[in-house]
């Protein structure tokens, strides 16, 4: 049962899968929203038991290259949102070359040397307290965030995440000083109203809802969403000049063990059918453009125009900051003039 | 009539099952401090192809200021920790043990409490209390104005983290007293002394073995706190070592292993001195404390009119450290939201705990962690008293080796711990095979075809959990069973080899059936810590060994805080009720 | 002459409720001034529960206790004094010294406790430490001295701040045989020379003859009887007290006759006369004690005829054990100065000393 | 005869290298069949640490010790025999009990080490628990039982095996004063009964007078004196001996005249005859036993005059108390049957029992 549209030869992966019978995957998305995906991924290949291993990003990381190196059991495929260690990890030639047969649907930003695939579209969205924030007050982009900010009411109440402690923190922050030529007036900002940083987006949103906290900066936009179904307090925005998009990033260990599982998986995941459950079960946003639903990045690009979405390419090019040097100084110099205390 | 004489066993000389003992526990405890040793000389992962021998790491660290802050920030932690928690914990032994207190039965069991709780969602609790919209701080602002205390200041981490700590030094303190004959203290009453003066002058000087025990201990435990920084200390950027270790993965980009490594080392090379300081302490306090005394008489010291004011304390204490939090953490878990301005009654929802119950993995979680704190805790308890037979009443060279050797894994924090047990798992094997490779007789062949892939399938077991969380823990076990060991009096076990029993049968028939309550309460206090432990476990863990502690961290970072909250006050009450149970069955808090 | 202490129908019980289990069942005493009592009994008889009760470490359940004209404890009333506030001195068997203090502060404490200044905290330790003979040991921790010494510590420091009473719980059951002859001669003079009133718990007989004024001697939570040493050796009124005062032969009499106190009485088929003590109980029993026997060769008066078994020596004397051969068995000991050939011997017991219950 | 155990100059230190402490000095001691020997000394003395080096619990330095004709240590050749091997049987002073076990699997054990079938041990066992009269309470737990009993239990447990020698460590010091005489009898006679040989340690010499055929004297780690009783306290080579052995009184005398073992004293004034004993030292003392001194209303023959002091009432006896009232502080204690009115009294000091050492 070759999927519609497959080419034949497809059928020599599916009968390997079925022997490998297994799947290992690591992956930093918490099985809450993974757990969708592995139960279609068994109807559609029964017989192929998907271990799914939940843990942080750096977890991931560390975990995988310590196994690599001893040469014992490890995962198959490697699925997280700390692009950065995952861009490293492929270009340091841990990834396997596939080229996948849903390739063509992907944009190319999102696909990497035919070795790692971005698989959502997450965008960094502002995030309000809306009993305690007017809707009038509300910013709808950079510049009137960084403005409203800086008044008496935001002292500390702005948060965002610790870029010295969160991986996506500090990737949507250099991108931002990419994208933003007003960077220098938003750390500044941040200044004034004594930013309080999180290491994750959990405190951040816990901290908004309550009203400790206002406001809160480059959020990740599928897990407020999600959050602001349940809870009337949390309002979510996208910044109308420029938003930032992340995306999960996936890969296939080149020693996997059940590395025809690997493929199906990855294929299934970037499939039609995998996207829409990325869509509309996990809410992290598809990146398929044929997908439609809330979370696509058909209804992003909608909402802010083709041209205000800044994707974070899935190329070593994120690798720029890591950097020692590079990323030292970074650090530097936000907290000389954002994080000042 | 003739002399029935011993079937002749003509065995004597080496102490094999010691021998294997030590051994053992000596390879548990070194073999990944010596990875984590051998890493910090090292410019790269030491299991990367390419990498120098050299100080870089240490270099990196002393220059970084971050590292100088956090430093400074675990040891002002640590100190003050162990400042307030050793005074408090001896104070309220004294009171719990030796006084009329109102209330002691109903106190007992929650004194327990803050040490299954994760840290981290105590400091959750905090924050939902007590933060600066929890609904304590808002009820005080209607009254007052103003909110009287800044939760997420240093001092008040140091507070919370002190006085969350009493219970540790509780348990060493109230054993100590209780193998203390009371006649001290009478005497002392006859002499005119009122209660409060008894317990200063006499009592807790006594105890200073004990104390002093207890005092390295919470220290050790202080520049491991991890949770309770993460969590409060984040607003306003108060770091200590162990979040210094978490932001190092980040600086760098990769994580950096010798960077975490030579952290690590800097621990143990500052915790050392302080073993060495609290075992001459030992040495010179044991001199003349003799525990002696008729022991069973002691009537309850009436504490008259201080009776109140002391029941007033710990109630406050109590209050503090336990109610606020828990009343936070159970009052999230019913409830959408939270917040300035929110009515609670309008919130209220049991969605979280419907969520739980539809996730397999967090059902799988609680299983896991019950079975590894109520079998895993037996488990650890049965090693822990192997070893520490294996140092009872043999005060040589290898006693004195493991007396300090027991508390150097846990100066090492539970992250890197946990990752280094993750090294020994993975790399013992393939250097073993590789050793085994160059051999070809039949042992090794062997060997390299079943003892190998054992060793590597292990570690995706629970066991390499359980042995993670038992090592990091043993100064902790040990001591609650070595102080049952010294109950026994070295009679009982010579009168056994008098008539004829060697070592192997006197422990068995007479040491360890003597020990038995003693055993079954520190069973109940490893259970209690091994429900709550998660960071040594992280690298460890696999789909279907998940623990509670470990998905709460991650149900944190995705923002789960409801969830997280809720599955807290599962935990929560399943321990409470498991420690109720056990404690009607007659298990003994502590001996 | 008053009263230093006075108890008064005091009851106490350990446990409560059901479970409750009496220990003192009404005990009255007093102690004059300048007068040592021994509370002599067996173990677990109540004696150290009444002393503590006395110090105010276990709480009674009826009765009085006055200290002085103190009342410390009123079980009417539902008053009870805290033991700091009694004032009194206490010597605990095990002397528990504190063992972190040295010598000096060991005694020294009291007085801080009463806010002396420290040249008077000086002086007066270092003249109770001189009375009793540990001057040079003041700077010693209480591990580096000698059970004498120690014991001498607990008595220096429960005297130091002259207590109107001084309650001592066996201080001399922790010394060695030899040494505690000299401890209770010196003991003794002490309390005498130092005009103190002490109420001293011992379960030696001999011990609470040779140190006390006069003796209370406690028998499950009971008086049993009290008096001076003499009138409790000498004149005991039951049988209890006559068998734990001294070293006694019981004998399987059969009362023959009673005449007033005068009783004929027949032992293995010699008929014998004996005095009739007590109250007298169903089932009379006949003892004499070991030094009121008198060994004789020949045919003596009021006496029986018994073969030698075997003798022991005592140092200064024998202890000779006569055993009859046959029909109710009959022992008896007595002491002799000189090791006796074996033989058959005719052991003469005083009329007035063989006592009938 | 042959020797049961033999000791043979053992030395034995706590600690070592610098901070050795010796404890054994070389002793050397056998111990026949059928014996019974007391270890007497004062406390520290090592009576234990030398016990415990027979039964395997310590370990000596230097000597050689056999039990039988089994060698169990051997200095020299470096040799030692676990505790458990050595197959004595050894009585605590704390009775050691194992609170978990019945009675019936205290007594037990040792039988179940040696591998006996059920149905033998349990003869065995109640054999040996109905020879020391405890047949009814094999089922009890020890913390059921009076003091008394839980000794014989120890006893028993001791006994069961058939060892071929039996280590006891003060075992009647737990009891109470009363029960204690009577202890020792049956101690004796049950050792005696059974054929048993004892080393048996007690720092009461009444105690050891009573109970052994033999007693050796340890004193400071060294053997200070051995032999039966009687020779031990009517002829004690040094003047630790006779002042360990019995209560005695130390005279301040001048010798004025040695005449081979007869010497001419002076004491206060007074000219007495004396006997020499010992190897004579540098300051001779002079010593006589309190029982030995005859007190006289009149002058009488080699004594000395005193002025009564005080009686202390013993009950069986009068100890009465003589102080000089100036000069040389002499004072001299002595027996009466009665108690004497105050006055001047002439204390007659036999010649034979005034001993010079
Ligand atoms: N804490 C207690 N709980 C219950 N019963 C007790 C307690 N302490 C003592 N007893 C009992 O009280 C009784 C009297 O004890 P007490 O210590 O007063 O006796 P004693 O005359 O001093 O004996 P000894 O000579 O052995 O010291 C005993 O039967 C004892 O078992
Ligand atoms: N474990 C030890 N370490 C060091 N010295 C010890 C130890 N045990 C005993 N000693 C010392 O050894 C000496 C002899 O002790 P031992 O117990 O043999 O005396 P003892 O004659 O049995 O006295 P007692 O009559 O008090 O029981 C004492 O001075 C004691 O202080
Ligand atoms: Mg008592
Ligand atoms: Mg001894």
């Amino acid at each position: 049962q070759v999927p519609a549209g497959y080419p034949a030869d497809y059928q020599k992966i599916i009968d390997g899968a079925k022997k490998e019978g297994k799947l290992v995957i690591y992956g930093a998305t918490d099985s809450k929203a993974t757990q969708p995906l592995i139960k279609d991924f068994n109807a559609l290949y029964p017989g192929i038991t998907v271990e799914y291993n939940d843990m942080n990003s750096t977890e991931v990381y560390n975990r995988f290259i310590s196994e690599a190196a001893a040469g014992g059991n490890t995962a198959d495929a490697l699925w997280s949102s700390a692009m950065d260690l995952q861009m490293r990890l492929a270009s340091d030639g841990y990834a396997l070359q596939y080229k996948s047969v849903e390739v063509s649907k992907i944009p190319g930003w999102a696909v990497w040397d035919d070795k790692a695939y971005g698989t959502t579209f997450e965008p960094a969205a502002i995030v309000y307290n809306k009993r305690l924030v007017d809707a009038k007050e509300v910013p709808q982009n950079h510049a009137d965030f960084a403005k409203l900010i800086q008044q008496p009411k935001f002292k500390d109440k702005v948060t965002t995440y610790d870029i010295e402690k969160s991986g996506v923190g500090f990737m949507f922050m250099t991108q931002d000083a990419r994208e933003n030529p007003k960077f220098v007036d938003l750390e500044n900002a941040f200044g004034v109203a004594k930013v309080r940083v999180q290491s994750s987006t959990g405190t951040m949103m816990e901290r908004i809802s309550s009203g400790e906290n206002l406001i809160g900066y480059n959020v990740l936009g599928s897990y407020a969403l999600v959050r602001a179904k349940a809870d009337p307090s949390i309002g979510v925005v996208l910044p109308k000049d420029y938003t930032l998009i992340m995306s999960r990033v996936i890969f296939i260990n080149k020693a996997a063990k059940n590395v025809n599982a690997a493929k199906l998986w990855m294929d299934y995941m970037l499939s039609h059918r995998g996207q829409t459950i990325i869509a509309n079960d996990s809410k992290l946003f598809a990146i398929r453009q044929d997908v439609t639903g809330e979370t696509t990045s058909a209804e992003l690009i909608k909402q802010i125009g083709k041209d205000n979405v800044k994707p974070v390419p899935v190329h070593p090019m994120v690798l720029q900051f890591l950097g020692p040097a590079k990323r030292m100084a970074f650090l530097k110099q936000w907290k000389e003039t954002a994080g000042k205390k | 009539m003739n002399t029935l004489t011993l079937p002749s066993t003509g065995r004597r000389g080496i102490n094999w099952p010691r021998g294997v003992v030590v051994a053992l526990a000596a390879i548990a405890i070194f073999l990944p401090l010596l990875l984590i040793f051998y890493q910090s000389f090292l410019n790269a992962p030491f299991f990367m192809p390419v990498k120098e021998f050299g100080f870089d790491a240490y270099r990196f660290i002393f220059d970084d200021p971050d590292f100088a802050v956090a430093f400074k920030n675990a040891f002002w932690l640590a100190a003050g920790l162990a400042v307030i928690a050793v005074p408090l914990g001896g104070m309220l032994a004294f009171l719990m043990i030796r006084t009329d207190l109102p209330g002691k039965g109903f106190i007992a069991p929650l004194l327990l409490v803050p040490i299954f709780v994760s840290p981290m969602v105590m400091g959750f609790g905090y924050v939902v209390s007590m933060g600066p919209v929890g609904f304590y701080s808002l009820w005080f602002k209607e009254i007052l104005g103003f909110i009287p205390w800044n939760i997420y200041s240093f001092t008040s981490i140091v507070i919370i983290a002190g006085l969350t700590h009493v219970p540790h030094v509780y348990l060493y303190a109230s054993s100590a007293l209780k193998s203390l004959g009371s006649d001290v203290e009478e005497a002392a009453r006859v002499a005119g002394a009122s209660p409060l003066q008894v317990m200063f002058n006499v009592s807790l000087p006594m105890i200073t073995p004990a104390l002093a025990y207890a005092a390295v201990l919470v220290f050790f435990l202080g520049f491991e706190v991890f949770g309770l920084v993460l969590v409060l200390g984040d607003p306003e950027g108060h770091m200590v070592l162990a979040t210094y270790l978490y932001k190092l993965t980040n600086k760098l980009g990769t994580p950096s292993y010798h960077l975490m490594a030579a952290v690590a080392v800097c621990l143990v090379m500052v915790t050392m001195p302080l073993v060495m300081v609290q075992r001459h302490l030992l040495k010179s306090a044991n001199k003349f404390v003799s525990i002696k005394g008729k022991g069973a008489r002691s009537k309850a010291m009436p504490l008259g009119r201080w009776k109140w004011l002391a029941f007033a304390l710990i109630f406050g204490w109590l209050m503090f450290t336990i109610i606020m939090p828990m009343s936070g953490i159970v009052l999230r878990s019913f409830v959408q939201y939270w917040g300035e301005g929110v009515n609670l009654r309008d919130v209220l929802t049991l969605q979280h705990f419907r969520e739980i119950l539809e996730q397999p993995a967090l059902i799988r979680g609680i299983v896991n962690t019950v079975l590894i704190g109520v079998i895993g805790g037996g488990l650890a308890v049965i090693c822990y008293c192997a070893i520490a037979l294996a140092m009872h009443r043999k005060p040589d060279f290898i006693t004195r080796f493991l007396d300090y050797s027991v508390l150097v894994p846990r100066a090492v924090p539970g992250l890197l711990a946990g990752l280094s047990f993750l090294w020994v798992f993975l790399f013992v094997p393939s250097w073993m095979d590789g050793m085994l490779k160059g051999m070809d007789n039949g042992v090794a062949l062997w060997l390299s075809e079943h003892a190998i892939p054992l060793l590597r399938s292990v570690r995706s077991t629970i066991f390499a959990l359980w042995l993670a969380y038992s090592v990091v823990w043993l100064a902790y076990g040990m001591r609650l069973i070595s102080t049952a060991l010294l109950q026994v009096g070295p009679e009982l076990e010579e009168a056994a080899r008098a008539v004829g029993a060697s070592r192997g049968q006197v422990t068995r028939d007479v040491t360890v059936p003597l020990i038995k309550y003693g055993l079954l309460g520190a069973w109940l206090m490893v259970f209690l810590i091994f429900e709550r432990e998660y960071s040594t476990g992280v690298y460890l863990l696999s789909p279907g060994t998940e623990v509670i502690g470990a998905m709460l961290v991650s149900l944190w970072a995705t923002g789960s805080t409801d969830l997280v909250a809720a599955l807290s006050f599962i935990n929560i009450s399943l321990v409470a009720i498991g420690l109720g149970v056990a404690l009607r069955f007659g298990v003994k808090l502590h001996n | 002459m008053t009263n230093e202490l006075t108890v008064n129908e005091l009851h106490l019980d350990y446990g409560s409720g059901a479970s409750a289990n009496p220990i003192l069942k009404g005990v009255s005493m007093h102690l004059q001034k300048g007068e040592v009592v021994a509370l002599l009994g067996p173990s677990g008889s109540g004696k150290t529960t009444l002393l503590r009760a006395v110090a105010g470490l276990e709480s009674p359940k009826a009765g009085t206790i006055a200290i002085g004209d103190r009342n410390v404890y009123d079980g009417a009333k539902g008053f009870e004094m805290a033991a700091e506030h009694r004032n009194l001195g206490l010597v605990f068997q095990s002397y528990a010294l504190w063992p972190h203090k040295t010598v000096f502060d060991n005694v020294a404490y009291g007085l801080k406790l009463r806010k002396l200044g420290a040249s008077e905290i000086k002086d007066k330790v270092a003249d109770v430490l001189k009375n009793l003979g540990l001057g040079h040991l003041a700077e010693r921790y209480p591990h580096q001295l000698s059970g004498g010494q120690q014991q001498r510590v607990a008595i220096a420091r429960a005297l130091v701040y002259n207590p109107p009473v001084i309650l001592l719980d066996e201080p001399l059951s922790n010394l060695d045989a030899k040494l505690r002859e000299e401890a209770r001669a010196f003991l003794r003079e002490l309390i005498v020379r130092l005009g103190l009133s002490a109420l001293m718990v011992t379960h030696d007989q001999a011990e609470a003859m040779a140190i006390s004024d006069r003796i209370l001697l406690l028998n499950n939570g009971k008086i049993e009887q009290q008096g001076t040493p003499q009138s409790m050796y000498e004149t005991p009124e039951t049988l209890f007290t006559a068998e734990f005062m001294g070293s006694n032969n019981r004998l399987p009499a059969k009362v023959m006759r009673r005449d007033g106190a005068q009783v004929t009485l027949d032992i293995n088929g010699a008929t014998l006369q004996a005095t009739a003590r007590g109250a007298g109980g169903a089932e009379p029993s006949t003892i004499i004690r070991v030094e009121e026997v008198k060994i004789s060769a020949t045919p003596a008066d009021n006496a029986i005829e018994l073969p030698l078994l075997t003798c022991m020596y005592l140092g200064d004397r024998f202890e000779c054990l006569f055993k009859s051969e046959s029909g109710a068995e009959t022992t008896l000991r007595a002491y002799s100065k000189y090791r006796l050939e074996s033989g058959r011997y005719w052991l003469q017991l005083p009329a007035d000393k063989l006592w009938v219950f």
